[in-house]
C-alpha cells in the first residue's frame, strides 16, 4: 500500500531530468517532492506507533528505501531514519521530524575518520566542539544529533543549525552533504551514553541503503535488459550476444541474493542477530551494487558516459552507496569478528 | 512476510531430528561426513528407513504414498537430514521416473513400478546421455526397432549414475531416423538383467567409481515398456528437465559444510593459532556465510513462488547455478583450509591418510574435484544461462 | 632474458627526467595529479616543449622530426612522464592522423599538415563515432556528396574528444550510398572553421566536459582534403585500429597511481591508524601490485614481440584488456580509500572538497567514474575479446 | 637446448597413459624416466658450475620446470632442487645428487603447521626426534634433509633413509609423498644457523612450481582450445558459443601475466628483492592456475571428470600445486607485509 503509492509518488514527481538539475544544486533536493513524501507518510513509516509513526519494523524501512533507490530520489530521508531512531531512543519528541516540521541531520563521523572509535569532538560545559564531516542531508537541516566522545563513551546531542558553522556541497551522486564545524556550539544533551542508540541507528541507516541499492539495481538492469534488446550493432540487437546474456544472467542471480539479504536483515531487526545480519546485507549489496553498475555501464557503452543518459546517475549511486555507513570491507570485517569469536 | 517457523513446523523438525536420530546408522553417517563411499547396502538401509516412516517420497500423491508435505517441510527435513550426514537419496525411481509415470505412464505402469520403488525392490537409473551428446539430445544415436512385440534395442548410454547397483534403467531412445532429430525419440523402461546389457566402470578424477557406461548390444524390450506413445520422449525429457528439481540448491549439504569449515579453523593448531584468525581465510568464509545466509532465502523465496505457479520454472535455474556456485566455494575452501595435507590418495594404501588429518575432512580435495561435475551435469551451468536469457530477459 | 636496462638507457631516463624537471610546468603537473581539468593552454604549452626538445612525435620518420627512439626508450618515456604527472598528449593529430598520411597521404598533405601538427598551428580531433554507430561503422550515417571540387558534408559526429579546441577534424564519411556498408567510406581532413560546423558539448557522467558532438550542415569541403582514394576509408580506419597503440597499457599511470595510492594507505590518519593496516585494504592493494608488476613484463614482452612482427597484433588487444583492468582496479581502490570523503560533487561552489582530503585525491571518484571509458572506447572489452578468439584461437 | 631437448625427452617418455599409471603407484615415478632425465642433465641446470652444476639461475629452474609442468612430469625433481640448493648452501656435497646416485628429500614442515616457525622437530646429541609431513618424493629416498628447531634458530641435517620410518603415499594428483617419523634418528648436523638457506630454497621451490603451473597451464589451456574447434554440439563447435571465447580469451590474458611473473621473479633470484617477487609470482600463478584449472574441467563438460581425459589430470596439478610450498594467500600476505613495512 505505502509502497505502491509511494512508488507511484516517486514516478509522477522524480523523472530523471527534474532529478539531475535538483540533486546537484543548492538545496540538493527538491522542496516541493519533500513535502509530498512527508505528507504521504513516508516518514512516519520509519517510526513505530508508540513514538508517533506508523511502522518502524526493518521491512517498513526496507519498503521506503527500495522505492527511493528504484527512483533514484534525492530527498534525504536517510538523515531523516536516523535522527528519528535516535531521538526516540533517547526518548525525545519525534514528532517535530515526523510532520516535517523541522528537518534533522546526525553528525556522526569526522574528517578521515571512519570508526566510531575515531570521534573526537568533546561535550564541555553543554558546549560541543568539533567537525563532522560529509554530514548527509546537512544542507537546509534545521537542528542537527551530535555524537561525542566522553572518555570511551558516546554523547548525543541537539545542536541548532544556527549554532554550527554548515558548509554545504552535492554529492557526485547526487544530494546534499556538509561539513559541519562546532567551536564551542551551544547543545542539549540527549543522552549520557548513546553507545548502543547510536549503532541501533547505524544498522537501521545501513538496511535503508541496502534497500535503497537493490531498487536501483532493479531499475540499473531494467535499463539494461532495454536497452539491449533495442540497440543493433552489426545489424542485430546487441542482446543476442551470448557473452552479455551470460553476464546479464548472472547479475539476476546476483540481485536476487541481495534481494534475500535485504529480506534476512529486515527481518532480523530488533533481534540479537540485528548487527551481524546488516552487516551481512550492507557487505552484499555494497559488492553487487557495484557490479550492477559497472556492467549496466559498459553494457550501455558510450551512452552510459553521459550525463544525460539516467543509467549514468544510477551507477554513480549503486557505487557510491557503498561508502555510506560502511563499505563492502567495513561489514565483512563485522562478519568476520563473528566467525573468529567463540 | 515473516521468515520464523510456527510451532507446527517446529514440532516436524523435532521430529525429523529425532528419526535421524534413531533411524540413520551411525555408520552410514561418518561415511558421508568423511566424505566416503556408500555401499549398496548402506543406501539401502536408509530408503527403507525413510520408507518405514512414510518420508522416502513426500512430494507423490498421498495415495501412492506422499507425504503431503509443505515446501517449508521439505526445506525443514532437507536441513535435518543434511545436519545429520544422511545419505542423497538416489532419485532415479522416486524423484524421476515416478513424476514420469504419473503424467505419462499407464495405470498399469504406476501400479507395477512404483510400490517397486518404494520398497526398494527396484533401482532405477538413468540412460539418457551417449558419448558424444550431452546436453544435446538431437545426437541421440542408441536405436530401438520395432519387432513383434518388442523393441531392439542397440546402442551405449554414458555418465551412468550408480549403475553398478541398478536392477533397471529408463533410456531415451531413436524410434524414427527421419525428420527432426527431436522427433524421433522414445523413453523406454529396460530390465537389467536382459541379455545385451553391459554395464562398465567409469574412474572419475578424483579416482572413484560412481559412474558407468552401460552397452546396449540387441537387447528385446517388450513394447508395453514404452512410457508414453513413442516419440514422445523429447516431450518427457523436457518436463523431467523443468519439473521436480529436488532440492536443487542443496542448502542443506551447504550448511552442514560451512559449519564443519567453520569448527575446523576454530580449533587451535599445535601451535595454538587458529584457521579463523588469518584474516585472508576469515574474509574467505564470511563471503561465502553471507552468500550461504542468502541464498537460503532464495531458495525458500522461490521454491515458494514455483510451487504457486503450479511447477518450478526458470527460478530453478537461478537456484542450480547460485547453490552449485556456493557448494563449490566450499569445497574449494575446505580443501584449501588444510593446505599441502590435502594432497593424499584416498586409497587404500594406507591410512596415512586419516593419520595427517581428521577423518571428516581426508576426502576433501577428492570431494572438491568430485564436485565441479555439479555446474556440469543436469544442464551444464552455461545451458542454463541460456535458459535464463531466454526465458527471463527475453535476449 | 635480460631485464635490466643499459648505462645507455639509464642515461636516457636521466635525461627524460631532467627535462620533466625543467620543462613541465608544475601547476600543469599539479592539475594532472589532482586530475583538474587541463586549460587549452597547459596542453599546448607541454606540446611546445616537447617539440622544442625534438620529443613530440618520436615514432614519425626522422626526416619529419622523429627521435628514432628503441621500445625500451618510448617505455622509458612513458615511465617518466607519468612519474612527473606530465600530461597525456592530445593523439589525434601526432599518433593518428600522422600515419595515416605517411601510409596513405600524397606528398603535399604530408608537407602541409605534419608541420602544422608539430609546430602546434593545427589542433586535431577525430569524427568516427556517429549516434547509433559505435563500434559498427557499417551504420555510418554522414554523408558526402561530390559538387565539383568540393564535398558537400552532411551528418552528425559524437564523442569527438577536445574537439571544442580544434581547428580540424578527421572524418569519416559516406561517399557511395549502395553496396557493402563498409564498401562506400571515405576519409576526410575538414577545417572546424568552415560554415556549417557546429560543435555542442556533451557532459560527461562525473560532470565534466571531455567530448562533444559535431554537427556538419552542408559543409564544403575541397576535394584535395580527401586521404587515400574515394571508398578506401575502411581501410584506413581497420589500419589506425590496429596500429601505432600509443602506451596501450597505460603502465606509466598506473604505476603513478599506485604509487600516490600506497603513500596515502600508509600515511597515519588522525587516530594514528594506517589504511594499509586493514588486511583488506592491503590485500586488494597487493593483488594489484602483482597484476601491476607482471603487466610490466607483459608489456615489455609484447611490445617487442609487436615490433619485430612489423606492427603490433593481437599483442595489442592483450595489453589493453590487461592495462585496462589494471588501471581501473586502481582507480577503483583509490575512490574506496577515501571512504564517504570520495563523495563530494567536484564543483566550484566550495573547496569543501579541497578541505576534506587533500587535493592530489579529490577527483579519485570523478575519475573513477570517467575511466570506466577505457573499457569502451577505443574498441570496447568484448570487441577485443572478439578480436582475439578469432585470431589466437581460431574460435 | 636444455629446454627443447627435455621437452622431446618428455614427449616421448612422459605420454599420459603411462604417467596415469607410475603416478599413483608405488614407486609413484618412473625409475627409468629419473634415470634419463639425469643423464641429460635436468638436474645440473639446476645448480651452477661453482657446485658441478651447470646452470642455477632462476632462468634454468623455470626453464625446467616449465617443461615439467607442460608434460605432466611426476618425477621427483623438486626434492632434488630443493636438497641441492640446501646441500650447497651447507658447502656440502651436492656431486651424488646431481649424479642420481643418491635421491633426497627435504622434510620442511609438520603435521598441521604450515609455518617454519611451527617447526618442532629436535636434534639433541646429534639425534632428531619429530614428525615431517606430506614430505614430496619421499618415497624411495635415500636421504632427507630435515630441518629442525633449536630455540628460535632452525638447523639442518642429514638423515639416512633407513633412519627413519617413512610412510610413503600417492598425492591425489600423482607423484609421490610421505610422513617421515623420526625417533632419536640417528643425523649428520650440515649448518647450526639455516634460516636464511631454508628461505633460500623455499624461494626456489615457489619459482619452480610457478614455472611448473605456467607449463600445466599452456596444456590445459590447448587442450581445452582444441576440444572448443572438434567438439560440437546443436551442430556447431562448442567453441562457436561467444560466452566460452570470451572466458578462453580472458585464459590467454591471464596466462600471459603468470608467464611474465615468472620471468620476473626468475630475474630477481639472488637479488634483495628475491623472496618478495618470488611470493609476487607463487600468488599470481596459484590464482590462475585454479582458475584455468576449473575452466578447462567446465570447458570440456563431463569428459573432464574423468581420469581417463589427460586434461583431468592437469586439473588436478594445476589446482594442488597451490597448497606446495605456501598457497595464493600465503603469498599474499608476503607481498602485504611489504607495502605494510615502512
Amino acid at each position: 500500500m505505502l509502497a505502491d503509492s509511494l512508488s507511484r509518488l516517486l514516478a509522477d514527481r522524480c523523472d530523471p531530468a527534474l532529478r539531475m538539475k535538483v540533486a546537484y544544486a543548492a538545496p540538493y533536493h527538491s522542496p516541493e517532492l519533500w513535502a509530498a513524501l512527508v505528507e504521504m507518510g513516508a516518514l512516519h513509516a520509519l517510526v513505530d506507533e508508540d513514538h508517533g509513526g506508523f511502522g518502524g519494523a526493518g521491512f517498513d524501512i526496507a519498503t521506503v528505501f527500495e522505492a527511493l533507490g528504484a527512483a533514484l530520489c534525492p530527498e534525504p530521508v536517510l538523515p531523516a531514519l536516523l535522527a528519528a531512531r535516535l531521538l526516540v531512543a533517547a526518548g525525545a519528541d519525534a514528532g517535530p521530524l515526523l510532520a516535517g516540521d523541522l528537518r534533522y541531520a546526525v553528525g556522526l563521523f569526522e574528517m578521515d575518520g571512519t570508526a566510531l572509535d575515531e570521534i573526537e569532538t568533546t561535550a564541555d560545559g553543554g558546549r560541543l566542539t568539533g567537525r563532522k564531516s560529509v554530514v548527509y542531508g546537512g544542507p537546509g537541516a534545521d537542528r542537527f544529533l551530535i555524537v561525542a566522545r566522553d572518555g570511551a563513551r558516546l554523547s548525543l546531542h541537539e545542536v541548532a543549525a544556527s549554532d554550527a558553522q554548515v558548509l554545504p556541497y552535492a554529492m557526485i551522486d547526487g544530494g546534499g552533504a556538509a561539513e559541519v564545524i562546532l567551536d564551542a556550539a551551544p547543545a542539549r544533551l540527549l543522552m549520557a551514553d548513546a553507545g548502543a542508540a547510536v549503532q541501533d541507528a547505524l544498522d537501521a541507516g545501513a538496511l535503508a541503503l541496502s534497500a535503497e541499492a537493490l531498487g536501483g539495481m532493479e531499475t540499473a538492469l531494467a535499463l539494461t535488459v532495454d536497452y539491449l534488446k533495442q540497440r543493433r550493432q552489426f545489424g542485430r540487437p546487441i542482446g543476442s550476444n551470448q557473452a552479455l546474456q551470460h553476464r546479464t544472467v548472472e547479475l539476476v542471480t546476483e540481485i536476487a541474493q541481495a534481494r534475500s539479504i535485504v529480506i534476512l536483515a529486515a527481518s532480523r531487526m530488533g533481534t540479537a542477530d540485528q548487527s551481524r545480519s546488516v552487516s551481512m546485507c550492507k557487505h552484499l549489496c555494497g559488492r553487487v551494487a557495484q557490479r550492477v553498475a559497472e556492467e549496466a555501464i559498459q553494457m550501455h557503452g558510450g551512452i552510459a558516459m553521459t550525463w544525460e543518459a539516467p543509467v549514468s546517475h544510477y551507477a554513480k549511486r549503486l557505487v557510491m552507496i557503498d561508502a555510506q555507513l560502511g563499505d563492502a570491507d567495513h561489514h565483512l570485517h563485522r562478519v568476520m569478528a563473528g566467525l573468529q569469536a567463540v | 512476510m515473516d521468515l520464523s517457523f510456527t510451532p507446527e513446523e517446529e514440532a516436524f523438525r523435532a521430529e525429523v531430528r529425532a528419526f535421524m536420530a534413531d533411524d540413520l546408522s551411525p555408520e552410514t553417517a561418518a561415511k558421508v561426513r568423511e566424505g566416503r563411499t556408500l555401499s549398496k547396502r548402506d543406501m539401502e538401509d536408509y530408503h527403507a528407513a525413510l520408507y518405514a516412516r512414510g518420508w522416502l517420497a513426500p512430494s507423490w500423491p498421498a495415495a501412492y504414498g506422499g507425504a503431503g508435505w509443505t515446501p517449508v517441510q521439505k526445506h525443514i527435513f532437507d536441513e535435518e537430514a543434511a545436519r545429520a550426514s544422511a545419505p542423497r537419496l538416489v532419485p532415479f525411481g522416486i524423484a524421476m521416473l515416478a513424476p514420469v509415470l504419473f503424467k505419462f505412464g499407464t495405470q498399469e505402469q504406476r501400479d507395477y513400478y512404483l510400490p517397486r520403488i518404494l520398497d526398494g525392490t527396484d533401482w532405477w537409473c538413468q540412460g539418457y546421455s551417449e558419448p558424444g551428446a550431452g546436453s544435446d539430445l538431437a545426437g541421440l544415436k542408441t536405436r530401438a526397432v520395432r519387432d513383434g512385440d518388442h523393441y531392439i534395442v542397440n546402442g551405449q548410454k554414458t555418465w551412468t549414475t550408480l549403475g553398478q547397483h541398478a536392477d533397471w534403467i529408463f533410456c531415451l531412445v531413436r524410434t524414427k531416423a527421419d525428420g527432426k532429430p527431436q522427433e524421433g525419440i522414445s523413453f523406454l523402461l529396460i530390465d537389467m538383467k536382459t541379455p545385451g546389457v553391459e554395464v562398465r566402470p567409469i574412474r572419475l578424477i578424483e579416482g572413484g567409481h560412481e559412474v558407468n557406461e552401460v552397452f546396449l548390444t540387441d537387447v528385446r524390450v517388450p513394447v508395453g515398456n514404452l512410457v508414453g506413445g513413442e516419440n514422445q520422449g523429447w516431450t518427457i525429457a523436457k518436463y523431467l528437465l523443468t519439473h521436480e528439481r529436488n532440492n536443487i540448491a542443496g542448502v542443506g549439504f551447504s550448511t552442514q559444510a560451512f559449519e564443519s569449515l567453520l569448527t575446523h579453523a576454530r580449533h587451535p593448531r599445535r601451535s595454538g593459532r587458529r584457521l579463523i584468525d588469518d584474516p585472508l581465510f576469515a574474509a574467505r568464509l564470511a563471503r561465502i556465510e553471507v552468500d550461504l545466509e542468502a541464498m537460503k532465502i532464495t531458495n525458500l523465496r522461490l521454491v515458494v513462488a514455483g510451487q504457486s505457479a503450479g511447477a518450478p520454472g526458470v527460478e530453478s535455474s537461478i537456484l542450480k547455478i547460485k547453490g552449485v556456485e556456493v557448494r563449490q566455494a566450499l569445497n574449494d575452501l575446505a580443501r584449501r583450509a588444510l593446505g599441502p595435507a590435502a594432497a593424499p590418495f584416498p586409497s587404500e594404501d594406507l591410512d596415512g591418510n586419516a593419520a595427517i588429518v581428521p577423518a571428516d575432512q581426508a576426502g576433501n580435495a577428492a570431494e572438491y574435484f568430485n564436485n565441479r561435475k555439479m555446474s556440469i551435469y543436469g544442464g551444464s551451468n552455461e545451458i542454463q544461462k541460456n535458459i535464463l536469457a531466454k526465458a527471463m530477459l527475453g535476449l
